[in-house]
């Protein structure tokens, strides 16, 4: 029989890596998959498409789906998608301007923070940041800034700092227009923890466990191809985002793991509940429906 | 009776909107009850949450829309009397006014950056056609009659722009600023949606990425009554301003 | 509610816009050698603001690779659907609502209160029902452009002075034959500039609704653009969406002219 | 025979109190006779006329056709009104006109055809059939009315201020061709003026209306021999004296 | 004395035949009288007044004002326009209009009201200062043109078709207001109209015009006498004569 079609929603970016190889390599048809890929503009398109049943599967940051569970949605991640591990995989970066007297995030008390999207992870992580500076996590004011354009919101001043991620820290700091002033700004998430990874409604899950579980084997199969051939999953990403081929040489990409712990989920719920972002936490188990288990 | 009608049919489909979303026909968390989203917007309203960012996003609408109307009335009413200049511009104007203004938002920001002066500049861009249209068209279709009158009477070209060019264009230079209010907001709202921490199309945007449905609709509605008072106040200072308009038109 | 005047036109009053005299075209040719020159010397940002020719050189490039022109048909496509559905809604609805006074005081309050709706943030709404591309896109738009036509046919439906509908009367007409031949074609040059309004609505909001989320079309391509930091890329995208909305308007403006041909001045208004 | 008894009509305006336009008017009007109104501006002409091809109920009092209440605009009567440029269809052009407002008469395509060129023809407008109301002046706009008015085929004609607004040469003639084919095709004719000169010249019978409310004033038979020329006519005793009774009437009243 | 030299007016149009609105017409209005002038409808006397008014350049001949040659609107005159309604600035009031247009005429503020004022009194419109034109009937509108016309204090009133539009009771009461007026205050008058009684009544001499491109065919004095009567003057032997002699004159050419 033919295999019935799946449409996967993604975000055209290094953290959906897995997605462009697992395509490339053949992955999806070898588990007998007929797979279309939506390139999307984020999770909050995402999310509703999923509700709605247009895509199957989406891609979506842990805080978004984290948020959405505590609101009544029965999303579940069933793949893990990219995960950020201190010092080899941040590609999450603070950066300063290139001429900024900002030494520590101490001195960003009082001043504006770009970060690409107000309550996800990166709000938290700014107020975790804060928390760890010993300042008030509200004395630094958050402002919304989608990343292509932080590097000229640092060089005209309009804000003091912003949490940038890959390609746009390799692209900033090789440039000469910004520097880097908290290389890990994610780590209060615990090390590693999940950046974000591939969801879908538990009912679909429930419904299509063949389904669910060959899209997790061919996911899982890329990301071991990404650990196992970093130089071509580089090339294959140039190709598909249209990333300058430099700068995909060079910039940090996340890890891919293999399996799905809660460990790397629990410190994200932890501290979107400490931040507010979340009325109370809640066990990281409850939103993972890894099929097959 | 009459009135009750409208009231009635506005009732009856807010009443379906309940019933469906309780009894699980659409979902509902994404079409939460109609009593749901009228709860939420009241105490976000007597909070003062709501009306607060909606009225940093009204605030700028209006800056861009006065701006749009300081710039471009004159520079319209001079193009409407001068042909020379009128054919100077046009080409410009033309190559301009079909770039609907959601697709430079990227553009000013990239250049103006994303502070409230990229937003002027995207709603000033918004704005300034019809105004510019309306004052073209207005000074150009003067009633010839008028000018002649004016030369008749031997008065100064001073007095020709004050006394007959300016009040005969205004209902036109008006009509184009009621076509640029709507747009003012809703690309003040767009703007906001890109890039700012405040403003009520931010509002929205984040209620809706985290979920929280019932707070977005009540910002929606927020938006709209503004809307709704934003057009009826304009209505009213532009009646007040023409009413030898109104009376014009509709007396004789 | 006094229903905004139908927006003004430039080439209105005459019919054809004026000559476009020499002068008006080395202007615009000052003014795109003076933004070349201000980015070639980085008086302007050039990565904000790439030169002319370079922004010309990657039009031409996407245009040739047919990869814009791909695009551009996605965005026309789904602009005439919207246009189509929510042009013929509003119209519809506005004109029954001036015909039949009592259908139109029950709708009233209704319309009065979705009208000021930004269509934009019911987008993720939209894509619970209607996916990711046509019909959301089609459903954004057709909002967005119904009012300007309702508004527009509102007003139209009254056009027709007391003179007609009595000259109808008196002649023994039916009240169907007055309707359609008295109120619908009194309305029409109303109704059309309302719909030339929404047309151009219909553009913006599909390029927006694009932008926000569909994986493809010009806003898409614009914002991809500008997300992968080829400035280049993204002015072509806008002078594509720019040539898109004229040519669309330049299309509708001649089959208006045609409709109305009974018109003394055929465009006026 | 046309009949119009103790006619009266107010127009309330939501709050405002009600004018009352007219005040109880009474004539009537025999098969196949010319009958001039005549009255002050703003007396309620036009409010009679619509009274009585039915297009407004009146507040009292009556309007007989041949003894039947008329509650509807009838078929024997055609109104022809005050603005023409006004209540010609800019959408059709002046033949379209004519054939638009036979959509419900009776015979072939080819006979309303027929019709309708030939009462263009009538009036003198026989070349511009195909030309759109805009492109006519204003007099032969109120001839294109007119021809419409001729092709219904009405046996009765209400004219309101025809010429009003037509510039003194076209009137002439205007008047003259009214009168010639209303004789001709022995309409019945009621024909609203506050031209005295042209109320008297053109009637058999001047019913002269008091301010509003209005009333009838005056009945007054006009006795100047057909057919009726511009200059004669109008130097007759005859005219002259009806002329200045009327004015006399009107002034004082 | 106003002298108007083989005055010849023709529009070019861009592209088409330029049309010859006047073929040279030469006449003269002596101080303090009151020139009639009559033609048929677009035989060019609006345009006639325009060039006389300075508004517009003659293609040959001249205009001159005691010896002076007229090149832009001189003080010494006010012109009527064919349509108040359209010269009336609809966003003034009545007294608004005439006082704008004595802006930049000499005196002080409260005397230019005053004249204002007055002004409006000759023409009866006292009470109706603060009244925008809309809020007038169209004779009212016609009134205040002309008090606009002669606050401005000019010795020559140019009038074009000043009661075209006008009921006729208006109108008559307006011709006489005008004649009152223009005696009394000794004013030199061009009346244009294109209905030959009001021409005869109202003026001294009449001018008739030929149809377009317009020549002078007559010149005619009329020798009734002053102040007129809208019966009895009317019914003047000399009145009938002179209208018959210049209605033969128009239907001929
Ligand atoms: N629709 C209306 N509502 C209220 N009052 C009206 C209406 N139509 C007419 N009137 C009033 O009724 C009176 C008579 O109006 P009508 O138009 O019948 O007069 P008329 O004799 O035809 O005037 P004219 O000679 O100027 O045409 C006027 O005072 C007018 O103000
Ligand atoms: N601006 C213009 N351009 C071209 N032709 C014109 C213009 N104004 C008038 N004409 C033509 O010149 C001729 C005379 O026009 P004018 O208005 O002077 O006539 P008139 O005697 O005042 O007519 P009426 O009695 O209708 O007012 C007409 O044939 C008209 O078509
Ligand atoms: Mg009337
Ligand atoms: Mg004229």
């Amino acid at each position: 029989a033919d295999p019935a079609p799946l449409k996967i929603g993604y975000i055209p970016v290094g953290d959906c890596l897995q997605f462009y190889v697992a395509e490339e390599q053949g992955y999806f048809a070898a588990q007998g998959l007929a797979v279309t890929g939506l390139p999307m503009k984020g999770g909050a398109v995402i999310a509703p498409a999923v509700e709605g049943g247009e895509l199957a599967i989406g891609w979506s940051n842990t805080v978004s789906i984290i948020l959405a569970q505590a609101k009544g949605f029965d999303f579940a991640f069933l793949a893990p998608g990219a995960e950020g591990v201190a010092a080899t995989n941040d590609v999450h970066a603070l950066l300063v301007a290139a001429d900024s007297k900002i030494a520590s995030v101490k001195d960003l008390a009082g001043k504006t923070v770009a970060i690409n999207t107000l309550g996800n992870i990166n709000e938290a992580a700014m107020r975790a940041l804060a928390e760890q500076a010993g300042i008030a996590p509200d004395s630094i004011r958050l402002v919304e800034v989608p990343f292509p354009d932080m590097a000229a919101a640092l060089s005209k001043g309009s804000v003091q700092a912003a949490l940038v991620l890959e390609p746009f820290v390799t692209d900033a700091v090789s440039r000469g227009a910004a520097k880097i002033l908290v290389p890990s700004p994610h780590a209060a998430f615990g090390n590693p923890y999940l950046i974000g990874g591939w969801f879908a409604k538990k009912a679909w899950i429930k419904a299509h466990p063949a389904e669910a579980a060959a899209f997790t084997r061919a996911v899982t199969q890329a990301s071991a191809f990404i650990a196992a051939h970093p130089d071509k999953a580089r090339a294959i990403l140039s190709q598909r985002t249209k990333l300058a081929p430099e700068l995909a040489a060079k910039i940090v990409l996340p890890r891919f793991p293999e399996t799905l712990a809660p460990a790397a989920l629990q410190g994200v719920v932890d501290v979107s509940a400490r931040f507010g972002l979340l009325s109370k936490p809640f066990p990281a188990a409850d939103l993972l429906a890894v099929p097959g288990n | 009776m009459k009135r009750l009608s409208g009231l009635l049919v506005f009732c009856a489909l807010a009443a379906a909107w309940e019933g469906l979303s309780r009894w699980g026909v659409v979902s509902r968390l994404y079409f939460p009850p109609v009593s749901t989203i009228a709860a939420t917007f009241w105490d976000l309203t007597v909070s003062g949450l709501l009306p607060g960012q909606a009225l940093s996003t009204v605030s700028r609408a209006v800056a861009g829309l006065l701006l749009a109307l300081a710039v471009m009335a004159p520079l319209g009413l001079a193009m409407g009397v001068s042909r020379r200049l009128s054919a100077l511009l046009t080409p410009t104007v033309e190559l301009l006014r079909p770039v609907p203004p959601p697709a430079i938002i990227p553009a000013a920001m990239l250049l103006f950056g994303i502070g409230t002066g990229m937003k002027l500049v995207v709603i000033v861009f918004a704005c300034s056609f019809p105004i510019l249209v309306g004052a073209v068209d207005g000074a150009r279709s003067i009633d010839p009659g008028f000018r002649l009158t004016a030369a008749a009477y031997g008065l100064s070209r001073r007095d020709l722009l004050f006394g007959v060019i300016l009040p005969a264009a205004g209902p036109s230079v008006a009509a184009g600023f009621r076509t640029a209010v709507p747009m003012a907001l809703i690309v003040a709202v767009l703007s906001e949606m890109i890039g700012a921490s405040s403003g009520i199309g931010h509002y929205i945007l984040r209620m809706q990425r985290t979920f929280a449905i019932p707070e977005m609709y009540a910002g929606v509605a927020m938006l709209g009554l503004w809307g709704l008072a934003l057009n009826a106040g304009t209505q009213q200072v532009l009646a007040r301003l023409l009413r030898w308009h109104a009376g014009w038109k509709g007396g004789i | 509610m006094i229903p905004p005047d139908p927006p003004p036109s430039i080439e209105g009053v005459r019919g054809g816009s004026s000559p476009p005299a020499a002068g008006g075209l080395f202007l615009l040719i000052f003014l795109l050698i003076l933004w070349e020159a201000l980015s070639r010397l980085a008086l302007l940002p050039p990565d904000a603001v790439p030169p002319v020719s370079v922004i010309g050189e990657e039009l031409w490039g996407l245009i040739i690779s047919g990869e814009l022109v791909g695009q551009a048909g996605l965005t026309i496509g789904r602009a005439l659907a919207g246009f189509g559905v929510g042009g013929v809604g509003g119209v519809a609805l506005g004109f029954a609502c001036g015909v039949f006074p009592g259908f139109g005081r029950a709708m009233r309050m209704t319309v009065e209160f979705l009208r000021p709706m930004p269509s934009v943030a019911l987008i993720p709404i939209g894509i619970l029902f209607l996916g990711l591309g046509f019909g959301l896109c089609v459903a954004v738009a057709g909002f967005a452009c119904a009012w300007p036509a309702y508004v527009a046919a509102v007003a139209g439906a009254a056009t027709a002075g007391p003179e007609l509908r009595d000259t109808a009367r008196v002649y023994g007409l039916r009240r169907w034959e007055s309707i359609v031949f008295v109120l619908a074609p009194a309305a029409l040059p109303q109704i059309m500039a309302g719909l030339r309004t929404g047309l151009a609505v219909a553009v913006a909001v599909v390029v927006t609704t694009e932008m926000a989320a569909a994986p493809n079309g010009l806003g898409s391509f614009i914002l991809e653009a500008s997300m992968a930091g080829r400035p280049g890329r993204m002015y072509a995208g806008i002078v594509a969406v720019g040539l898109v909305g004229a040519g669309l308007n330049a299309v509708f403006v001649a089959l208006r002219r045609r409709a109305l041909a009974w018109m003394p001045e055929a465009g006026q208004r | 025979m046309l009949t119009i008894e103790g006619l009266t009509k107010s127009y309330s305006q939501n709050g405002s109190p009600a004018t009352c336009a007219l005040g109880g008017v009474s004539f009537s009007v025999p098969k196949g006779a010319f009958v001039s109104l005549v009255g002050p501006s703003g007396c309620g002409k036009s409010t009679l006329l619509q009274c009585v091809c039915g297009l407004m109920r009146p507040t009292a009092g009556r309007v007989t056709l041949a003894g039947r209440e008329i509650s509807a605009p009838p078929p024997e009567m055609a109104l022809i009104f005050q603005n023409a440029a006004a209540s010609l269809f800019p959408w059709f052009t002046i033949l379209g006109n004519i054939r638009f407002v036979l959509r419900r008469a009776p015979g072939s395509k080819a006979q309303k055809l027929e019709t309708a060129r030939s009462a263009l023809a009538a009036v003198g407008l026989a070349d511009f059939a195909e030309h759109y109301p805009w492109q006519l002046s204003g007099g032969m706009q109120q001839r294109a009315a007119l021809a419409r008015g001729l092709a219904y085929g009405a046996e009765i004609l209400l004219l309101d201020e025809p010429f009003a607004s037509v510039d003194a040469q076209t009137r002439e003639d205007l008047e003259d061709l009214l009168a010639g084919v209303a004789r001709q095709q022995g309409k019945t004719v009621l024909f609203v003026t506050h031209d005295i000169d042209e109320a008297v010249y053109l009637a058999d019978t001047v019913v002269a209306l008091t301010p509003p409310p209005a009333k009838v004033a005056a009945i007054l038979p006009i006795d100047l021999p057909h057919p009726r020329d511009q200059i004669a006519s109008r130097e007759d005793r005859r005219f002259l004296d009806a002329r200045k009774a009327i004015h006399a009437l009107l002034r004082r009243v």
